[in-house]
């Protein structure tokens, strides 16, 4: 391919990439290179810098937090991005109500100071606030974008296909399930990219991805399962870029539910999984036990925390200690993560083992989640990223007493002690004494063991040598700095 | 009577042939012997399944490939064997020389096609005529076969004509190259006897018009006594008698030409017990030895274990039986 | 039976059969757990957005009404919006099925232009060496698993001996045509651009032949059953006994008469093609209907489902009447009379 | 006869007793005749489209009577509706009108098996699956309340009384020759010692030689017991040598019904004449034939007048009206306005002119 | 009387139709072939556990993605399975079902069809219109959908499957019954007085169902095609079950380093369905009444 053409194969066609809409990494690709944001992620690091604004001050309440926009940024049709802009942007997501209004539960109200400066108006404290405007859904639209409204859709038709941002690039043509094509964005405030045209082609099978990058017909592919990543290592002019990540594969176990209420049922279970055979077989060594439900490489996460161990004996003495026998349990799947099935199946033999028989129930994604909310299973799958960089991702979504079922306590989890040290940290401003409260959270809940924590694996994508600085964060999976990229062949 | 005098065009002398089935060979002929000359219409009848197709098929060598093997004898069609010739040469025999009208007409003429193409589409294989002189010549062929309007008829397709109708198209098609010999194999047994009365009017006159020899084949003693010069009675296989139509009805000479003639309704009284031929044909994969008729010959000897030749026993009258061969000698 | 009788009863049909899968697809959306509203709003929705997203979609109705709803929407065109491509269903299908009809077409053409010769010689030569070798490709087509000879071919002619492209429609860089049929032998074709129509038809090859294989077997052994039956009829004999050379007694008198019943086939073979065009197009990444569905269902992407198998079974049916119209042109018993 | 009461004897050992010949008393001339059909007409509805169907009259008022021991002939040409006339008086057909009367009485479900068919295929009549004794006995097991063992001695009863061997019974009919086969067909309609046999062309299928020995069976069971047939054929010398009386049909209508040998021997029906004159026969050399062009018209829509008329070489005024059955002379019936009861001194000959000219006269 | 002179056929029929009946076979090579797979395929079916060297659903993560060798014929799979068990007992799932399948749909079908031609009427022309609504579907479709609906899995999948495949049956089966009511011989049993069962007992169905046992050998090998497609794409057969859709599914993420994983549950499904196909058309020929059989 061309050196200053980029060609990207992903696996799957994003639905939309509209910021008020789009829940998906998948979507994030686009969305990330074609808009800007007040705050943006520091290199490799979950710390903010500004992007769009310039400076910010928060109110002493923490009610209020006001931002001085920066000048010279402007949207691709060379209008000047304004505090209007902002308004316009926090209303929509707010309007709209679909997943990203959820980044900013406590917004209240978006206020035109001036041209230059924009406020929010919180409903209550809400301390990952600064972390939250660095996602997708704080992107800020053109709002000429709403001359494209039809019956009062917001232009989300419209958004769906096309861009509207300050970002380096633009979408210029995209060719459902074919490809998309980004084009640079000529009023682009930072320096010019170096890509003339990104192109990411969609293309569904593995091999087909991984033949064309081998071929030298993609210069980035993206989904790479472990298996493939190990024999493309080999391949010449191939690099795997294989970084920790904050994906962390899970089991809920049914807290709710016999024999899923007794902790040492839990914890039996916890000790039947192989963690090690897992991460060494499954995932090639590409992933990481946890200890505790934060992971590591987010702060908040306890280097010391407890880790179960593979010890079937000690699984077995725990079921006889709960006066537990003839257990027969099911363990509710889809295919949406490859590692979910042979998680499962070395699950179903290690139960075996010690007298437990599992059924491996597979069935569509949305089934599972619509069972899980329900509450109408023994053991069922779960992966989890963070959205912005902040524990609250984990320990206030997962333990929450109040976020039962699909808002994410879905092991259906209840620990007053728990509920009373992470209710106190959301409140507290002070990161420290929050990181202490969390760690604390997380000493009992590994103990209650609630969920299975299996692993936080790393994420994987293969690139031509010639591609040059890729810079990794782990709160942009799937997102590629293609402005800042190059290619030197 | 005597035998006419024009030039052989089909001579089978001692044609033996078989089926090879799964359970063994089935003999279909143990040993024909017959001959067609120039301008005669010559009449081969018997019972059903006793190879009067097989020997007219084998003749323009229309038996299924691999199926059929002839194991003795042979055949000279116009002075040469149709089975040394090639595929292109036999083509060209076929239709051009020698045509054949089989039984059924209702599955005779592709059912997809015009009638008028069908006769052109022939006519122009063998012979030099554009496509509007065929079709005028296709016309006036059908117009020969008494049908009033051709021109309708040959726009029409096959299933839109009577049975009767189709079996004067064929006709027409197999006169259409002026053949020198037609073959008719049991023409008319699907029709209806007034419809018959026609088709064998209508060939009886074409053929005598343009000297085309026939070869007529039917199980019909009476059809074929109205319509033909001579005779051959077939009985499993083999000639069991053979001459003029007049001799060989007015006194048979083989039983089973007798049996044949007397257990027809018509020539009984009312009501009284037929002549009955007892038993059926002979089971060909394995035939008895001797007179194939032996077992159920009323007059049956211990000559019969071998089997009779077919015999002069008259001028221009042949006989395979034992009994008139040596009545014959004795005279 | 007439014409029009024909067309009406089809037409009546094709009310039945939208309706029956109208009730059935309908009937199992909403017997599936599964929230559709999560699918928009993604995982880690709030419990207030999922009940927004719900109400926008429609789904706090009662069931009935739900049904009236979409009965309504469907008599006015509208296959409702796919809940994972947040886009129109009759646009998506719109979009994707060029594609796939492009894959298709190609496929039944070489399906037909291999499958015909070859049944028509097996019959010709029966129980000889080519018949038991056309017997044996036709059953092997049969038999093929379409998913696993798709990976076998392209492990083969794109990875093993690279002279195939082993998925997508065309070579990277080429951009695809202007659309106007949405065929991009077509469109590129009428663009006038040469190098897109190779690309197009590049990519086109492995695909389409491995979803004509299957359809190959199908036609070879439908034509020598035929041919052997015609070949006995006695127009073939009485062709034969008036001299006519053996091609024009195999092409004019036994083939079409052969045809006939086969033409019932390519309705067949339209089912066949859409169930082998899901597998072929997920193998081959054909931006297709197949690989639309599929990931519908993956995904139980409701809308999307329903829209495509209406669109499908009215395709199927329509399909159908159009070879019942032709067998009927065709066979003349049929069409004098009706 | 109840076949309970049959079988009931059969077991106290007398099976000879059911082959018995038939001794009815149905010599008294008040006894109305065993079968009667009057005015039968039968329709078939060919399409049933959107639009309306269309009909094809297959019979169209016939009438005629069978007594005890009688045989009548119906001869008439291919598809004018002998087959369709049989299968009505068996009730497989459904009649459109007229009635068909067993013995005065309308023929129903209980006297059904009174009539019997013989059907002119003998091989598809036999279903290949089952076994000759099976067959033979169908009537009776369909009756049910036989065991194995009987309904196989009655079998071998009815098999050696049509000419079949005991042993025969055990096999299929695919092991047996054409007229085997019709024996067993023949056997089978016996099983229930019906009063009157259809045979509708019982011997076409078969070679002459065949031919011989079926017609031997039929006539030599009409004597043992007094059966009844109704022959439909179309050739006119096997209804001459067999029926006591002849119909001759055209299209669905009986043209000239009476005594066989009035009817064929001195024919007044001019489509009679016409068909009498198209059979082939020794001593009548083909030249003289003048056969008319032509066939049946169609049966969807009827002719108006006589049917016969397009075809008639004696057509004159008077054919276009309709056509009734009037007597004429002797005890025969014809339909034709030129016919009197006197004579056919109205009739002319048809013209015996040559259509073809042949110098080959065939026998002398 | 004459009884005198009969012949008959001096061969006892059974013999015959063996005769006959192995003349053709032995003609036929390939059936020859396809029978032998069948059978084949039916011994693998019952004796799957005493061939197989190791428990289909035994993991080994140690010993994953291995190379063909000694110890794992076929190698293994991506959690360390041997696949030469598990294509061995594969068999049990994808060939099972596909009987399953076949007989289900052939009954139901059968006795659907054989109903409607007898009966005639309305109930005829709504049976025969709603087949034409499941005829109409795309087949894959409908089994897709309802093995969604019913969530996936080797039962649901065969039960979607089979209701796929009961138009056919009903057709064939319905043509078949109109065809024999007409019939001569049934004909004369309608002469003698026999009620619609008796006819459907004693002539239709014992003549119906050859045609039939024909297609349900050649529909076979069609079922292990759909019922492998529909694992293939995950509604079929659920893990840990071996089944060989399924097997190709997973192996088609390492077709390109472990060409093993692919291909043997492939030409397992290629090969079984392959000789249900060749038995089938060396049925249909066999018992083609005008290829001279019966
Ligand atoms: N293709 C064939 N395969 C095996 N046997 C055959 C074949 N064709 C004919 N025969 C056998 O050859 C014998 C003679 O058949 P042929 O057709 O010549 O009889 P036919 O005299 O013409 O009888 P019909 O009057 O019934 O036409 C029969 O016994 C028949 O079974
Ligand atoms: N089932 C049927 N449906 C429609 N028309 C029929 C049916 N059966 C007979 N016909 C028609 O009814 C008319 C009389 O038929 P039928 O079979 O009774 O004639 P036939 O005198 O027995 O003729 P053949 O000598 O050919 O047996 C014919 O025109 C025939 O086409
Ligand atoms: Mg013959
Ligand atoms: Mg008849």
């Amino acid at each position: 391919t061309d050196k200053d053409v980029l060609v990207i194969d992903k696996a799957e066609d994003p639905p939309t990439a509209d910021p008020g809409v789009e829940v998906s990494n998948n979507g994030y690709t686009l969305i990330f290179p074609a808009y800007e944001r007040l705050v943006k992620y520091d290199g490799a690091k979950t710390e903010v810098i500004p992007e769009l604004a310039e400076s910010w001050t928060t109110a002493p309440d923490n009610l209020s937090w006001t931002f001085k926009l920066a000048s010279g940024h402007m949207f691709d049709d060379g209008s000047p991005v304004d505090a209007a802009a902002v308004k316009y942007s926090f209303d929509r997501v707010k309007k709209l109500a679909a997943g990203p209004g959820d980044m900013f539960p406590t917004v209240k109200d978006v206020v035109v100071v001036d041209p230059q400066t924009v406020k929010f108006e919180l409903s209550a404290p809400f301390a990952p606030f600064l972390s939250a405007l660095a996602t997708s859904a704080g992107s800020i639209i053109n709002p000429k974008a709403q001359e494209h409204a039809v019956n009062g859709d917001d232009a989300k038709a419209w958004l769906a296909e096309h861009s509207a941002g300050s970002g380096a690039f633009k979408i210029s043509a995209w060719e459902r399930n074919q490809q998309i094509t980004l084009d640079p964005n000529p009023h682009y405030a930072g320096k010019a990219p170096a890509f003339k045209q990104v192109i990411f082609k969609i293309v569904r099978e593995m091999s087909s991805r991984r033949l064309q990058l081998e071929n030298g017909d993609a210069d980035l592919i993206d989904q790479v399962p472990v298996d493939q990543a190990e024999a493309m290592k080999s391949s010449a002019g191939v690099v795997i870029e294989s970084n920790p990540s904050l994906y962390v594969v899970y089991l809920y176990l049914n807290n709710k539910k016999a024999p899923f209420d007794n902790p040492k049922v839990r914890q039996a279970i916890s000790y039947a999984a192989d963690y090690k055979g897992l991460v060494d077989g499954v995932m090639q060594g590409q992933a990481e036990q946890m200890r505790g439900a934060v992971p590591d490489g987010m702060w908040g996460h306890d280097p010391q925390g407890m880790q179960y161990s593979y010890d079937l004996e000690k699984a077995k003495q725990l079921l006889a200690d709960a006066g537990v026998s003839n257990l027969h349990i099911s363990f509710t799947y889809s295919q949406a993560d490859s590692a979910w099935e042979p998680v499962g199946l070395a699950l179903q033999a290690s139960l075996a083992e010690i007298g437990v028989t599992m059924d491996m129930k597979n069935v569509a994604d949305t089934t599972k989640r619509e069972l899980v909310a329900k509450g109408d299973y023994d053991i069922a799958t779960g992966a989890w990223t963070p959205d912005f960089a902040d524990p609250f991702m984990f320990m206030n979504i997962w333990f929450d007493p109040t976020k039962m079922g699909a808002p994410g306590n879905r092991a259906f989890y209840e620990n007053p002690k728990v509920t009373d040290l992470i209710t106190q940290a959301l409140a507290t401003v002070d990161q420290k004494k929050r990181e202490q409260l969390y760690i604390d959270a997380q000493k009992i809940t590994n103990e209650d063991a609630p969920y299975v924590l299996l692993f936080q694996k790393n994420d994987i994508f293969a690139m031509r040598s010639s591609v040059k600085g890729y810079v990794y964060n782990p709160m942009l999976i799937q997102v590629y700095n293609i402005a800042d990229m190059s290619k030197s062949e | 009577m005597t035998e006419p005098s024009g030039d052989v065009l089909l001579e089978i002398t001692d044609l033996s042939l078989e089926f090879r089935t799964y359970r063994g060979p089935i003999k279909a002929l143990n040993g024909v012997s017959l001959n067609v000359r120039a301008g005669e219409i010559v009449g081969i009848v018997g019972e059903s399944g006793c190879g009067k197709s097989v020997t007219m098929m084998a003749a323009t060598r229309l038996l299924p490939k691999g199926a059929a093997h002839i194991t003795g004898g042979g055949i000279r069609l116009f002075g040469s064997d149709p089975m040394k010739l090639s595929e292109r040469e036999l083509q060209h025999v076929r239709g051009r020389q020698v045509s054949t009208i089989f039984q059924e007409p209702m599955n005779a003429l592709n059912p997809t096609r015009r009638i008028g193409e069908q006769i052109v589409e022939v006519i122009r294989r063998h012979q030099r005529l554009d496509n509007a002189a065929a079709t005028s010549k296709a016309s006036g062929l059908l117009r020969d076969m008494l049908i009033s309007e051709p021109e309708r008829i040959m726009q029409a397709y096959p299933f839109e004509l009577s049975g009767g109708m189709r079996q004067r198209v064929l006709i027409a098609m197999a006169f259409s190259c002026e053949p020198r010999l037609i073959i008719a194999d049991e023409p008319t047994t699907a029709l209806d006897v007034t419809v018959q009365a026609l088709i064998l009017g209508l060939i009886k006159h074409k053929a005598t018009s343009t000297g085309t020899a026939v070869v007529f084949i039917s199980h019909d003693m009476a059809v074929v006594s109205q319509l033909c010069d001579r005779l051959y009675v077939l009985y499993a296989g083999r000639v069991a008698e053979a001459g003029t139509t007049a001799s060989v009805l007015a006194a048979p000479a083989h039983p089973y030409t007798r049996a044949l003639i007397r257990c027809l309704p018509g020539l009984a009284p009312p009501k009284q017990p037929l002549e009955q031929i007892p038993g059926t044909l002979p089971d060909l994969l394995d035939p008895p030895a001797g007179c194939l008729f032996r077992a159920r010959c009323r007059e049956a000897d211990d000559r019969c274990v071998s089997v009779p030749p077919l015999a002069a026993i008259e001028p221009a009258r042949r006989a395979a039986c034992w009994r008139r061969i040596e009545e014959t000698q004795a005279a | 039976m007439s014409l029009i009788s024909t067309i009406l009863r089809r037409l009546v049909l094709l009310v039945f059969v939208v309706a029956g899968v109208a009730i059935i697809t309908f009937t199992i959306s909403h017997l599936i757990p599964g929230d559709p509203a999560q699918l928009i709003a993604g995982d880690k929705a709030s419990a207030q957005t999922l009940a927004h997203v719900r109400q926008e979609l429609g789904l706090d109705k009662p069931v009935t009404q739900q049904f009236v709803i979409y009965v309504k929407q469907l008599l006015s065109g509208d296959l409702g919006q796919s809940l994972r491509t947040r886009r129109p269903v009759a646009g998506d299908i719109a979009l994707f099925l060029p594609a796939t009809l492009e894959l298709g077409i190609a496929a039944l053409v070489m399906a037909i232009m291999i499958g015909v010769p070859l049944g028509v010689l097996s019959a010709i030569y029966k129980d000889g060496p080519v018949d038991q070798a056309a017997r044996v490709v036709s059953v092997a087509g049969i038999s093929m698993p379409v998913f696993w000879f798709g990976l076998a071919l392209i492990l083969l002619f794109y990875v093993k001996i690279p002279i195939l492209p082993g998925s997508g429609r065309i070579t990277l860089g080429i951009a695809a045509p202007p659309r106007i049929t949405g065929f991009f032998l077509v469109d590129s074709l009428v663009a006038g651009d040469l190098k897109a129509f190779w690309s197009s038809l590049y990519h086109l090859i492995l695909p389409a032949f491995v979803l004509a294989f299957a359809n190959l077997g199908i036609i070879t052994r439908q034509i020598r059953a035929s041919m052997l039956d015609v070949l006995q009829e006695d127009y073939v004999r009485t062709a034969r006994a008036n001299g006519l050379s053996r091609s024009a007694v195999i092409l004019r008198h036994a083939l079409p008469n052969a045809l006939i019943p086969s033409v019932t086939l390519l309705g067949l073979a339209f089912g066949d093609l859409l169930y082998g065009a899901v597998l072929t197009e997920t193998i081959f990444a054909w931006p297709g209907m197949g690989s639309y569905v599929v990931s519908s269902i993956q995904t139980l992407d409701f809308p999307a489902i329903m829209g495509f198998t209406i669109v499908a079974s009215l395709g199927y049916v329509l399909i159908n009447l159009a070879v019942d119209l032709t067998y009927m042109v065709l066979d003349p018993q049929i069409r004098e009379l009706g | 006869m109840r076949l309970g009461a049959a079988a009931g004897r059969h077991r106290a050992g007398s099976p000879r007793r059911l082959l018995a010949p038939y001794r009815g008393d149905a010599s008294r001339v008040t006894e109305p005749p065993l079968l009667s059909v009057e005015d039968l007409e039968v329709r078939y509805r060919v399409t049933s489209g959107w639009f309306g169907g269309a009909d094809v009259h297959a019979v169209n008022g016939v009438s005629f009577s069978v007594a005890e021991g009688e045989t009548i002939g119906i001869v008439g040409e291919s598809g004018c509706g002998k087959t369709t006339l049989g299968q009505a008086i068996l009730g497989l057909t459904d009649i459109s009108a007229g009635a068909i009367k067993l013995r005065g009485t309308e023929r129903d479900r209980a006297r059904r098996t009174q009539l019997q068919i013989i059907f002119q295929d003998p091989q598809s009549s036999l279903d290949p699956r089952l076994p000759v004794w099976r067959l033979i006995t169908e009537p009776l097991h369909i009756r049910g309340g036989y065991t194995r063992k009987q309904l196989i001695e009655r079998a071998t009863e009815l098999a050696v009384s049509v000419g079949l061997r005991p042993e025969h019974v055990d096999r299929y009919p695919h092991e047996f020759s054409g007229g085997q086969r019709q024996r067993i067909a023949i056997a089978r309609a016996l099983a229930v010692e019906p009063a009157l046999l259809v045979l509708d062309e019982p011997t076409s299928a078969l070679d002459v030689s065949v031919q011989a020995q079926i017609v031997n069976l039929l006539l030599s069971l009409q004597a043992e017991r007094r059966l009844s047939y109704v022959l439909i054929s179309h050739d006119v010398s096997l209804v001459r040598h067999v029926a006591d009386r002849v119909a001759v049909m055209y299209l669905g209508q009986i043209v000239e019904e009476g005594p066989t040998l009035d009817v064929l021997d001195a024919p007044r029906h001019p489509y009679t004449r016409t068909l009498l004159e198209a059979v082939p026969s020794f001593d009548r050399p083909l030249n003289s034939i003048a056969p008319r062009a032509g066939e049946l018209p169609s049966n969807r829509t009827l002719p108006t007048g006589c049917f016969f008329r397009e075809r008639c070489p004696s057509v004159t005024t008077g054919c276009e009206l309709p056509q009734v059955l009037v007597p004429a002379d002797g005890l025969r019936t014809v339909r034709c306005h030129l016919v009197t009861r006197t004579g056919d001194t109205t009739l002319p000959r048809s013209a015996p002119g040559p259509v073809f000219s042949s110098p080959n006269d065939a026998i002398a | 009387m004459a009884a005198d002179g009969i012949a008959t056929s001096p061969r006892p029929a059974s013999r015959l139709r063996m005769g006959r009946l192995w003349y053709r076979v032995k003609g036929s090579p390939l059936t020859l072939i396809g029978t032998a797979i069948a059978l084949l395929v039916l011994f693998v079916i019952m004796a799957a556990p005493l061939l197989a060297p190791y428990p289909p659903d035994k993991i080994s993560l140690s010993a994953r993605l291995a190379a063909p060798s000694l110890q794992h014929l076929f190698g293994t799979d991506e959690v360390g399975r041997d696949l030469f068990s598990r294509v061995l007992f594969g068999a049990r799932a994808s060939c099972g079902i596909a009987f399953a399948i076949v007989i289900i749909s052939t009954v139901i079908g059968s006795i659907i069809g054989c109903l409607s031609g007898v009966v005639g009427g309305i109930v005829d022309t709504a049976i025969m219109r709603l087949m034409d609504v499941f005829l109409a579907l795309p087949a894959l479709i409908l089994a897709m959908a309802l093995a969604a609906a019913l969530g996936p899995s080797l039962f649901n999948a065969m039960l979607a499957v089979a209701v796929v495949r009961v138009p056919a049956y009903v057709r064939l089966a319905r043509g078949q019954t109109l065809s024999l009511r007409n019939r001569t011989y049934v004909k004369a049993s309608r002469s003698f007085g026999a009620s619609p069962a008796y006819m459907l007992r004693w002539h239709i169905l014992p003549n119906a169902l050859s045609p039939i046992i024909v297609q349900a050998t050649l529909d076979l090998g069609g079922t292990i095609l759909t019922a492998a497609a529909l694992s293939f794409i995950g509604l079929g057969a659920q893990p840990p079950t071996s089944e060989w859709g399924s097997m190709v599914s997973s192996g088609r993420n390492y077709f390109l380093d472990q060409w093993w994983y692919v291909t043997f549950p492939g030409l397992a499904i290629l090969i079984s369905a392959m000789g249900f196909n060749l038995l089938g058309d060396g049925l249909r020929d066999m018992l083609d009444p005008r290829l001279g059989g019966r």
